[in-house]
Order: C-alpha cells, then structure tokens, then sequence
C-alpha cells in the first residue's frame, strides 16, 4: 500500500488545485463577455461552417471525427506486430500488408464517395 | 493490493455505465454509457490476464477496443441521421414503434 | 432405436403381404389425388370433378372391401398386420414410420368410411348441384376421406395424429363452407376453438407416453402398459379421454357439434354423424390395454359416455332445428359407445358393433333430413313441415326405417346393437354396473321419445308448410344412397351381433372378452331387452301424445308476414307446453341453458382471458428504448438469481 | 477472495510462434469477406448506373460458391469423430457448424433475391439514407434514381459475421463475429424506403440495445475468462470438468456470473423473452428483405452459437444453467404467444412468432443431448425456409401499386380470393408456424419435444403444447381472415410477384412440404453416430459422455 501513497497524495494534490482554482476564479475574476470570447476558437478566426443555432458544431466535424476515429485505432494492431516483427516473420508481414490493403479500400471508398470534401 | 479489487471497480465501473443507459435521455449520452460498459469489460480482462499470467485478456482488450471504435462510428452515423430528421436526440422521442 | 417392426411378431415383408395389403397405401392415395386434383385443378374441373371424387372413394372403398376378403382368408391369430410404406421421421431414439395396420377394427373402420363416404359422395352430386363451390365442396370430401383413412389405418400415434388433425381440417374447412353465412363462419371458429382443446389433450398424451414408453407404435406401447403403472396410464388415460371428447362432442366438449350443424347436410350425414364424430371412440377402443392398466381412467370414460348419452337426448328433445335435434341424438349416441368403450374388452365389440350401425341409420336420417330440406327450401324448422309422407315417399320410407333402427325396434340394426351397450353396462357389475345400465335404458327410453317427436312433427300431423313450399320427392342420386342406408339400418345389426360375429372377429385386435352361448330366445327374453322395449314404447306414446295427436303449434314463418293471432296461438301453446310438462321443459332449459352459458361461457371466458392479458402485455411493449434496457436488465437480474442459487 | 500467490503475478509469457491455418477450412468465410471488400471497391470506383448489376452479381455468386465450399468441406472432414479446428482453434469446423453455415448461405441467398427484387427501378431501399425524409434533397435523390448499392457488401459482412458466429471455438472469435454480424445489421435496417421514421428508429432501437447486450455479454466473457484464465471453449470445459483446477482459486461464483451474463448477450441475439423487446419493433421498422434475413439468417447463427456455448464450454456445468434455461424457455413460450394474438400488423406477428419459435427451440437446448443438438438443427432450417417465405408475401402486399407495404392484418380480409397462390403459400407457411402436420413445423416441433422429454423435462413441452395451441389460434385466425371474410373496404394491392421473390416464395413452399413428409433423410444426417463415449460413460444420451463431444473442440 506504502507503494501506492505517493500518487494518491498527487492525485489529491491535483484535483484540489483544480477545485480550488475553478472556484476562485468564478468568484474573484473579473466577467467582461464580448463576441470573440463565445466564439469556440478564440484565435479571431470564425469557425466554417457556422455553428447552428449559436454553440453547437455542424455534423461535418463528427463526421471527420468519426474518420479519423476509425483510421487512427487501427494502430492497435500494427504496435504489437512491430514489437514482435522477428518472431512473427513473413507470415506475420503479410498478414499485416493485407491487413492495411483492407483499411486503404476502406480509405478509398471514403475518398471516392467525397467523404473527405468538407463541402 | 489485492487485484481482485481491479475486479470490483471493473464491475462498479459497469454498473454505472448500465444504469447511465437506463437514466439518460439524450441518445449520444445512453451511447457514451454503452462505452463506460465495454471499458469495464476491458479492465476486467487485463487484470484477470494479470492475475492468470498469461496474454489472452490483453489481447482481447485490445480487440475490444477496436470494436468499440466500430461501434462508434455506426452508432453515431446513426443517432445523428436520427437527429437530422427529428431535431432530437433524445431516445424517448423515438417511440413510433411500439405495443 | 427401436422400431415397430422390430416390436411386432406378425409383421412380414411386403412380398409375403399379398397384393391388396401391400399396397394398402392406395386406399388413402385414392381420395387424397382427387382432393388434390380438385383443389389444385381450378375451373377446368368443374364439369366432371365431383364424379371423379365419387369414383375415387369408390376406388377406395374397392381396396378395403378386398383388404377385407384377404384379412378374412387368414388366420385370426395372423389378422393383425403392419405393411410398411416408409420411414417418416427419425428424431433421436423415435423412428416414426408410415405404416399402415391392417386389423379388424381399421378395416372395419375403413369400410364404414368408404362405404357411407361414397354414398353420401353420390347423394352430394345432387344435393349441390345447384352450388357454384361444388368442386371445391368436394375436394374437401375426397381430402376428409384420405384423413379419415391415415388415422384409423395409422400403426403409431403420430400417424393418428395426422389424420385427426386431418379430419379437423377437413370438418373445418366443411363446416365454414358456406362462409357468406356469418353463422356458419362463428360455428366453424367454434368447432375449431373446441377440437384444439382436445387436440391438446391428444398430443401431451402422446408426448408422455413418448416419455414413458420410449416408443409411439401401438404395439410396444400396449404391450408395456400394464408395466407402467397406474398414475402414468391414469394421466395418458385421461388425456386421450380429453381428445376424444373434443373429437367426439362428448361432455365438456361438446358445444361445437350443434353449431356445426351450419354446414352443408351431407357433411352433417358423413362427418358430424357417421365418421369424424366417432373417431373419439376409436381412439379410446384401440388404446384399450391402456385403459384397462387405467381403471381410473375408465371410469372415467363411462361417467362421461352416461352423462353425455343422456344430455344429447335431452337437448335433442327441445330443438326445432330437425338437424340440431339429430345432432343431439349423435352426441347421446355416441355417449353410448363411450359408455362401452369404457368398459373395457366386454364392451369393445359392443362399442364397435352401434358405431358401425349408427354410422348407417345415422346417416340415412341425416340424408333424410337434407332431402326434406331440399324440398322444402332449406327450411330446417320442423314446426313448418308436417304430412310430408305423402310429398316424400321415399324420404319418408329410408327415413322411418332409420328411426325404427334408432329407437331400438326390435331386430332392426340398432336393437341388436344397443342390446349390446346394455347388457354390457349391467354384466360389468356393481353400482356403476347398475347406474351405468340404467342411464342406457332411460336414455333408450328418451331417444325414443324425442326421434318419435321429430318423426311425428315432420311427416304426420297437418301441413304447417311455408306459403311458397312446393314439398317434392329428391332425384334418383339423393334417393338412392338413402334406399341403401335404410336396407343396411335393417340387415347390419342381425349380421354383426348375431352369434357375436363381429365380437370374434374384432378380437384379433382388441382382445378377448367372455362371451356366453349365442340364443335368440334369451336375448328376447332378457329382462334388460324388455325393459328397453317397455321404455321405447313408453317414449314413443308419448310423443304421439304430444306431437301426433295434438296439433303441433308453429312458429311465425321468416317472411314475416304473419298476424298477430298467430302470434298470441302461439304463446298459447308455448303456455300449453309450459304447464303440461313443466318438470321436462325445465330439464331441457336447464341443459340447452347449461351448454350455452357453461360450455360456451368456459370457451370464451378462455379466450377473453388470453385476448386480456395480451392486451396488458401489450402495453407494456411501450416503444421507449431505456424501458426495453429496463426489462433487459431486469433479465439480466433474473439469471443471474437462477445461476446464483447454485452457490447456496 | 484470497489474495493471488505472489507468482501468479509474474509477467505474463509471450509465445509468438505464426500459426498455422489450414485455408481450404475456412474457404466460404474468406470467399465472402473477400467479396465484401471487393464490393466496397465496387463502390468506390465502377459507374453509378452500372453498380447493381455488378454488385448483385457478385454477392450472389459469393454466396453460391461459399455454399458450394461448405459442401464440399464435409468430405474434409475426418471420418467418425465430430470434425476438426483451425486457425489455433479459433474456429471449429465440425458438423454442426457446416450444417449451420450452409444454412445461413441458403437463407442469405433468398434474402439477397428479395434485396435485389426491383420493381419500376425501386427497391426496398432508401434513395439516399443520408437526406431528410420528406426533405427537397430527398425528392431529389428519388427523382434521379439513385440507390444504395451499399447495401450488398453490408450484406456481405453481416453474413461473414453469421458465418463465423456458431463456427467460433473461443469467446474473442465470437465476440468479434457478433459484432461483425450486427454493425452492419444495425445500418441495414435504417434504410427502408418507405416509412423511414420507423426504420431510423428501429435503427436506433437496435443499435443501443443491441451494444448494451454486447456489453453484458463482453462482461460475462471476462468473468468466464477470470474463472479459466482462457476464453477458449475447450480449455474451460476442461476446467470445470477438473472441478476447477487451474481455475482462478475460489472462482467458482465468476463462472456462475460468467454464464449468465454470457447467456444474457446471446438469449438477446435469439430474441428470448425478457430480451426479446427489440424484436418486434426492429423487425417491423427495417426493410422487409432484411428482417427476412434477420429472422432467418441472425436466428440460426445466434442459435449455432448458443448452442456451442451453452454445449461445449459449458458443457460441464448443465446442472448449473439448466433451470435458468427452463424459465427462459417457458417465459418466451407463453408471454411471446399471448402478446401476438392481438398484434394487429403482419411484420410484428412475425416478430412476436419468432421470439415463440425461439422458445420451442431452447426447448431443445434445455435437453443438453445429441438429440436436443439434432432437434434444434432441423427445427432451425424447417423454420428458416419457411419464415422467410412468409415475409416474401409481405413485401408483396401492397397500401396501393407503388406504396409502402399493408402490414395491418385487417386489410388482408379477402385476400384468398383476390390472390389465391399467394394467399395460399401464406397459409402455408402459417400452417407450418402452427406446427400442423406434413408441414416442416410439425416435424421441427416434434423433433425437440422428443428431445426435450428424452431429457426429462415434460412439463417445459407441456407448456410448450399449450403455447403451441394458442399460436395456432392467431396464425389461423389470419388464414380464415384471407379465405373467409369479405375483403375489407381498402382493399390492398397485390404485387405480380417478381422472378426473383416468385422463386424465394416457391423454395418456402417445396422446402416446408418436403421437409413436412420427407423429412427422414435430414433428420437422418442430423442425429450423430454414436460417439466414442464408453457405455458407462454415456451420461448424455446417444453415446456421448459430455455435450462437449458432439462438437469439434481441440
């Protein structure tokens, strides 16, 4: 247990800064609200396309998100093959080859079928 | 520490994804909770491996993973069709189909 | 796996079978192509289907009859045998085989069907001839012809199975026929609400001797009866009891038979008097050995027969409807051979011998009545024939001679035959002996009485004829299948019973019973058959009383043009009747009050309640996904419990 | 529970030798994923206009050659002896899974003739699922004929998923082949033409209860996973057959856990009532073809499943889940029949007849013998045929020439008379349903009652009986409603029958009469030969010392 005691007190160390700073900061901060500071990115740039109905993301963003999502998890796969490379040998590489051939037909038909247009 | 407690967190973890499904309305939040549940499923895998010594319940964390991903990604192309027609998420609206 | 033919010692190959019992299967082939060839045939057989469907029963009645001569060359210890056609299903350890059993009982059985069925085909061609579903009519004949056939000539219960549900089809199919009639259709919903419980009966029968026997071919199952023990045969009895009394309209089930009535009169003659209706009783007389392992069960089996034997008579006193009141008879009838089929083998051959004599007078009334409706306009109310015996001679004649037969006028066909069931219920000793005797005799005495009022009120006494009823005698086709019903209503009874033929020929397939020596002069002179003979003149008498000498009053005819003295003449009457024999009516009340309210009420009550409670499992089908995960869950919980108790 | 032994800690050993597989086994799997991805490519690069004929080509004949491979595959198999694994033991190819899996291509094959069944250049399916309905763009999408050939390779997946389902021999493969068999599933029932709010919503409905049982039955492969240390079947049945040695110490109540929540997912995948609750709404809201599949294909590759995991990885523990099984089995019985006699469209009395065919089978799986395995097998196909028969009518049943489908019981009155083939294959199919003999229903029935009281439980088919006889009285009730009732005032519109839903409806009907009278050479072929089991071994009836060995599982 004496282990484990140091990243508790960390981990309580944490979470109590961000309590007591949130709350702080609602109580002592000044509150000016202006235009650019609802904006969702605060850099000046507006946002394309437009949020609807003031706050909420057009479903373009999810559908990226969704995407990437789909492309990005299959690097589960590729980490223990790489670590294991010599073990698993050719059949291990072609397993692999074919395995990233489906994920680019899979890119392909995303591609082709305009899902990567943002208009 | 006894990694048995991994086992009840896992199914706390669970429990509360399960009854998040039953108490929420809005369907990207039910879905969020179904998400809570696999979760559980993989904690529990990776410490029974632990505990067991071998592979196979990191394995299959990893598989479960990628199906969650899958998931994702059917589910809210679905929910989000949904919206577009009806302007809501909310799974309660949903009940054209019924008795 | 074990197989029937494996079980049964005098089994043989095909090729020792001879010819006729080789190819038993064409017997059923026969019918069953012509329904096929109607139904499936369309338009292009309606100029000559129905006398393809007469021939084939035809053909099928050939078969049997040379079945029959073949059966009859061989030894009776050799008379029972199974003729394999091929193996239906394996399941497991049951290997269910087509095989057909020819015995004596299934080809008696196969007679009586073929032979009334192709009469009653013939007399059809020209009842319906003015019909445009003739061809369609009979189609479902020929296909009530095959039915019948697998499930008496079935060697195992599954066959049986599949000819009972046949038949039920069949009857269905028959009793809705005239479906523009809403009354025809609610009756044909009705018969088939009833028979599924009694269907039900049969098939959780089947399933437990499944369970208990390991086999489902007669054989094996009877031979291993006695060895199972007296609560497994009680149940397996009770439950093939059920079945009967749904087939059979015998108490509680027999609500259905009067409402079938609704359907065409030559299907009312074959298959709701002379066949379907009986299939109750063959049911029970070759499941015999399981019975007899059963005493429960087979007291059972006579209460029911006495009590339905004399509720059929009652209600048959107090319908109007002539073919109501003949289906009251059929079912008092039929309770008669439950009576004896529960007696066990004493009773057998008695039970055998009035269903096949019952099957001819039974149905000569019926075909009887259907030509007098013919000539009358399809008026079925008897309080508007009366005097037809001049206007049908011949009706008249084929008719009288079918209710001489059926009150027990001596040395007519069902004399002999009901002598039988009596004799019998007295000879099996004991109070129930003595109850069951006289529930017989008394029962004899109100068949008398109500088959002389409708005898009375339909051909003597004045005209009470509709305005536009021209009465006329029916054609040759009609006449002809009564003239031979009436001639076997006279001769089949002295045929079978004397010298207790039809007893030692059945004995091959349902034992033996003692018997003492054959005379004429002690069955004359018995004081059972003068009390029955005292009891039938009795009823007799009095329904001349009621119906022949005093006028019969009639009811307001449906065209509705009738005044209002015969209205008031006619409550006058129903007071009349009312004071004269209050304490009859009352009874009659009480039993058509009982089948309408009890019976009935029981169905529906049934059916309410499932229709209820689906309406409230219904609701709970709410449409809401998180009520959907609710009840999931709550399984979840619920499977969890059922593995959880392993642990305590 | 007892704190681990310190070296049950130690890092785990990781043998990574390549497998060997044995390809010509898994031929039919491969040959229909590939042409999956090949349809995928189809999509993204041949023409628009020409893409359904290509599509539908190649799909069908994916699904022929890969029903060829599994006939082929049973001479592979070893004579005498259940079959064999592969892949690791991944997958097993055993008897029971060829007869599955050329179940499900056959069924596959008559749902995709009814998918591609066009009429006036309109399918089932969706213009373009992604508009609006009743939006412009969606008139649009109408107007300018588009179509979603997407719907073949999703077919094709979700078949790949089937095929593998009742093939898995450890709990990650069937995981993944559930999820391979439901995502695309899940899509396919979004995209109905007509009334597309329902079909969204049976999406939807299917979607998130669909993942919250995979989430149960995921929780359960870990708890069964902490009780054996594997998620092979083998390995566990010989764990608990060892009374728990190399079991997690003290993991008997994980097991327990395990099989129920294992047994929650797949009851939930054969519609077991209290899981069935999406059935109803799924089946009524998808396209027609699809819950043709649905209710043939998912069915019999659920209960392939079912039957494997409840047979031979927990083959040594029946005394333990046999009474949940009974309450299920009797629960789906009798609630399922009581609600369906007041259902008043046609899609969700089939949904609700499912769910009570469901029952009649666990029936079969309550017995636990090579009888019960037999009697579910047949009972499966017979109603497989049959079933997708019945919703073939039903997509021709029509509000009017070109309109969505009458699925409201009451505008079918008189249909015997307009239609009277149609009306009479549907009667058919309805008297099978009943389990009315010399139909393929009868012999079903009959086969796993037999089954289940071999196995003692005659009070579960007592009930089934009684739940059969009031089936009966609502199938019947339709048939009466088509042949002896008037036709109703809006008379629906009976479609000409295409070639390709003409043929689905004439299979149904040969299938159900052939299997109703000559059911013998199935039936035969079905019940194993009597296995290695010694006589005094034979604790399962037909040879077989554990349920285990009427499978291939090592």
């Amino acid at each position: 247990m004496e282990l484990y005691a140091p990243i508790f007190v960390l981990g309580g160390i944490g979470a109590a800064f961000v309590v007591v700073s949130m709350i702080a900061g609602s109580l002592l901060g000044p509150k000016r609200y202006n235009r650019a500071k609802l904006q969702s990115y605060e850099c000046g740039i507006d946002p394309t396309p437009q949020p609807v109905g003031g706050g909420r993301f057009t479903i373009k963003y999810y559908l990226t998100a969704m995407l990437f999502i789909v492309f990005d998890i299959e690097v589960i796969f590729l980490v223990p093959w790489a670590v294991h490379l010599d073990a698993l040998g050719v059949f291990g590489l072609v397993a692999m080859v074919l395995f990233l051939v489906n994920v680019s037909i899979a890119y392909a038909y995303e591609w082709r079928r305009g899902g990567l247009e943002w208009e | 520490m006894d990694p048995m407690n991994y086992i009840v967190l896992a199914a706390i973890v669970f429990t509360i994804g399960a009854v998040g499904v039953l108490v929420r309305r809005n369907a990207i939040i039910v879905f969020m909770c179904v998400e809570l549940m696999l979760n559980a499923c993989n904690l529990a895998f990776v410490s029974f491996a632990r505990m067991h010594g071998n592979i196979e319940g990191q394995v299959i964390a990893f598989f479960v993973m990628v199906v969650a991903a899958a998931e994702v990604v059917v589910g809210l192309a679905i929910i989000m069709q949904v919206f577009r027609t009806r302007r809501s998420a909310s799974v309660d609206d949903a009940n054209l189909l019924r008795h | 796996m074990l197989s029937y033919l494996a079980a049964e010692p005098h089994a043989v190959t095909a090729a020792a079978d001879g010819v006729v019992h080789s190819t038993a299967w064409l017997m059923i082939a026969y019918p069953l192509a012509g329904a096929a060839v109607l139904l499936l045939g369309g338009r292009r057989t309606n100029a000559w289907g129905h006398w393809l469907a007469v021939a084939m029963s035809l053909a099928a009645f050939v078969w049997a009859a040379l079945s029959l001569v073949q059966l009859l060359g061989l030894d009776p210890a050799e008379r029972s045998r199974s003729v394999h056609v091929y193996e239906w299903l394996t399941a497991g350890s049951l290997t269910i085989d087509i095989n057909l059993l020819i015995d004596p009982l299934s080809i008696t059985f196969a007679l009586l069907i073929t032979g009334v069925g192709s009469l009653i085909h013939i007399y059809s061609v020209g009842y319906m001839a003015e019909d445009p579903g003739r061809r369609r009519f009979f189609g479902y004949l020929n296909l009530f012809v095959a039915a019948m056939l697998v499930l008496v000539l079935a060697d195992n219960f599954v066959l049986l199975f599949l000819g009972w549900e046949g038949v039920g089809l069949a009857s269905y199919l028959l009793i809705g026929f005239w479906q523009h009639k809403p009354s025809a259709a609610v009756a044909a919903k009705k018969a088939f609400l009833i028979n599924r419980v009694g269907d039900m009966g049969l098939l959780i029968a089947i399933m437990l001797m499944f369970g208990t026997f390991g086999t489902l071919a007669y054989a094996p199952v009877f031979a291993s009866a006695d060895a199972a023990g007296s609560a497994v045969t009680t149940v397996i009895g009770l439950l093939l009891l059920l079945g009967a009394c749904g087939k059979s309209a015998q108490l509680p089930l027999q609500a259905w038979l009067l409402d079938a009535m609704e359907g065409p009169t030559p299907v009312s003659a074959l298959i709701h008097a002379a066949t379907m209706v009986t299939a109750g009783v063959y049911l029970i007389v070759r499941s015999g050995p399981i019975f007899e392992a059963a005493p429960t069960a087979q007291l059972v089996v006579t209460i029911v027969g006495a009590a339905t034997l004399l509720a059929g008579a009652v209600i048959g006193c107090a319908k109007d409807d002539i073919k109501k009141a003949l289906a009251g008879s059929t079912m008092s009838q039929i309770g008669y051979m439950t009576l004896a089929a529960g007696l066990g083998p004493i009773g057998y051959a008695a039970a055998i011998a009035h269903l096949v004599t019952h099957g001819f007078f039974k149905a000569g009334l019926f075909l009887g009545a259907g030509s007098v409706m013919h000539g009358m306009n399809d008026e079925v109310d008897m309080r508007r024939y009366g005097g037809l015996r001049t206007a049908m001679p011949v009706t008249f004649a084929t008719f009288g001679i079918g209710y001489l037969a059926i009150i027990g006028f001596p040395f007519l066909s069902g004399w002999w035959t009901k002598e039988g069931i009596i004799e019998a219920a007295f000879a099996s000793g004991g109070v129930t002996g003595q109850v069951l005797g006289w529930a017989a005799l008394l029962g004899a005495g109100l068949t008398a009485f109500y088959m002389s009022r409708v005898m009375f009120m339909t051909f003597f006494g004045e005209r009470r004829w509709a305005a536009d009823a021209h009465p006329h005698e029916s054609p040759r086709s009609m006449t002809l299948p009564m003239v031979v019903l009436a001639v076997g209503s006279v001769a089949l009874g002295a045929v079978l019973v004397y010298g207790y033929r039809f007893a030692l020929f059945l004995e091959p397939a349902v034992g033996a019973a003692e018997h003492h020596e054959f005379s004429l002069a002690t069955l004359l002179t018995s004081w059972t058959s003068l009390t029955a003979l005292a009891f039938m003149v009795a009823g007799v008498a009095f329904a001349w009383v009621r119906y022949a000498r005093a006028p019969v009053p009639r009811t307001a005819p449906r065209g509705s043009f009738v005044t209002v003295a015969a209205r008031n003449e006619l409550y006058g009457n129903t007071l009349n009747e009312e004071l004269f024999m209050r304490p009859g009516q009352a009874l009659t009340a009480a039993a058509v009050s009982f089948d309408e309210k009890v019976v009935d009420g029981v169905v529906d009550g049934v059916a309410r309640g499932v229709r209820d409670s689906s309406e409230g499992l219904r609701r709970m089908q709410t449409g809401f996904a998180r009520s959907y995960a609710l009840s999931m869950l709550f399984g979840a919980a619920v499977v969890v419990a059922l593995l959880g108790v392993n642990l305590v | 529970m007892n704190p681990l032994p310190h070296t049950a800690l130690a890092a785990p050993v990781i043998t990574t030798q390549p497998p060997q597989i044995d390809y010509a086994l898994l031929a039919p799997l491969l040959v229909v994923f590939a042409a999956g991805v090949i349809g995928v490519l189809v999509e993204a690069f041949v023409p628009r206009p020409r893409r359904r004929a290509v599509q539908f080509t190649l799909a069908a004949l994916a699904l022929v050659a890969a029903f060829v491979l599994t006939v082929v595959r049973v001479a592979l198999l070893p004579a005498g002896g259940a079959g064999l694994t592969v892949a690791s033991a991944s997958i097993a190819v055993d008897r029971p899974t060829l007869f599955f899996q050329g179940t499900i291509l056959v069924m596959a094959i008559a749902s995709l003739l009814l998918i591609a069944e066009h009429r006036h250049g309109e399918s089932a399916f969706a213009a373009q699922a992604a508009t609006v309905p009743g939006s412009e763009e969606e008139r649009a999408h109408v107007l300018a004929g588009s179509q979603h050939t997407e719907v073949y390779p999703l077919v094709l997946f979700a078949v790949l998923g089937m095929l593998m389902f009742p093939a898995s021999n450890d709990f990650l493969t069937m995981f993944i082949a559930l999820e391979v068999m439901s995502l695309p599933l899940y899509l396919l029932c979004g995209l109905a033409r007509r009334r597309r709010l329902f079909s969204q919503e049976a999406a939807v409905k299917y979607f998130l209860l669909g993942a919250f049982s995979s989430a149960f039955f995921l929780f359960g492969i870990a708890m069964v996973y902490g009780y054996a240390g594997s998620v092979n079947f083998a390995v566990i049945h010989d764990t608990v057959a060892a009374g728990g040695a190399g079991a997690l110490p003290g993991g008997g109540p994980l097991l327990l856990l395990g099989i129920a929540l294992v047994g929650v997912g797949l009851l939930f995948k054969v519609g077991a009532v209290p899981f069935h609750s999406w059935k109803p709404d799924v089946y009524q809201g998808a396209p027609t073809p699809i819950t043709a599949l649905m209710a043939s294909g998912t069915l019999v590759a659920a209960f392939g499943a079912l039957l494997r995991v409840f047979y031979v990885a927990f083959g040594g523990s029946v005394a333990e889940w046999r009474p949940m099984m009974w309450v299920v089995a009797v629960l789906t019985m009798v609630l399922a029949a009581v609600v369906a006699v007041t259902q008043r469209d046609i899609k969700r009395l089939l949904a609700y007849s499912s769910v009570v065919h469901a029952g009649f089978v666990l029936t079969a799986v309550v017995a636990a013998s090579a009888e019960g395995l037999a009697g579910a097998m047949f009972y499966l196909a017979a109603y497989g045929f049959t079933t997708v028969g019945a919703f073939a009518v039903v997509t021709l049943v029509r509000v009017h020439e070109g309109g969505a489908e009458s699925g409201d019981i009451a505008s079918w009155a008189g249909l015997g008379r307009t239609s009277p083939v149609l009306a009479g294959s549907l009667a058919l199919f309805l008297l099978a349903f009943a389990g009315i003999p010399l139909t393929s229903g009868f012999i079903g029935k009959f086969a796993v009652f037999e089954a289940a009281v071999s196995a003692g439980a005659t009070p579960l088919v007592v009930v089934g009986v009684l739940s059969s006889a009031v089936t009966a009285f609502f199938y019947v009730r339709i048939i009466v409603l088509m042949f002896f009732a008037e036709p109703a005032e809006a008379r629906p519109r009976v479609l000409r029958p295409g070639r390709l839903t003409g043929a689905v409806i004439g299979v149904g009907v040969v299938a159900t009469l052939v299997l109703g009278v000559f059911p013998g050479p199935v039936l035969d072929r079905l019940s194993p030969a009597p296995g290695a089991g010694t006589a005094e071994a034979q604790s399962v009836p037909g040879g077989f010392a554990t349920t285990a060995d009427l499978f291939a599982n090592r």
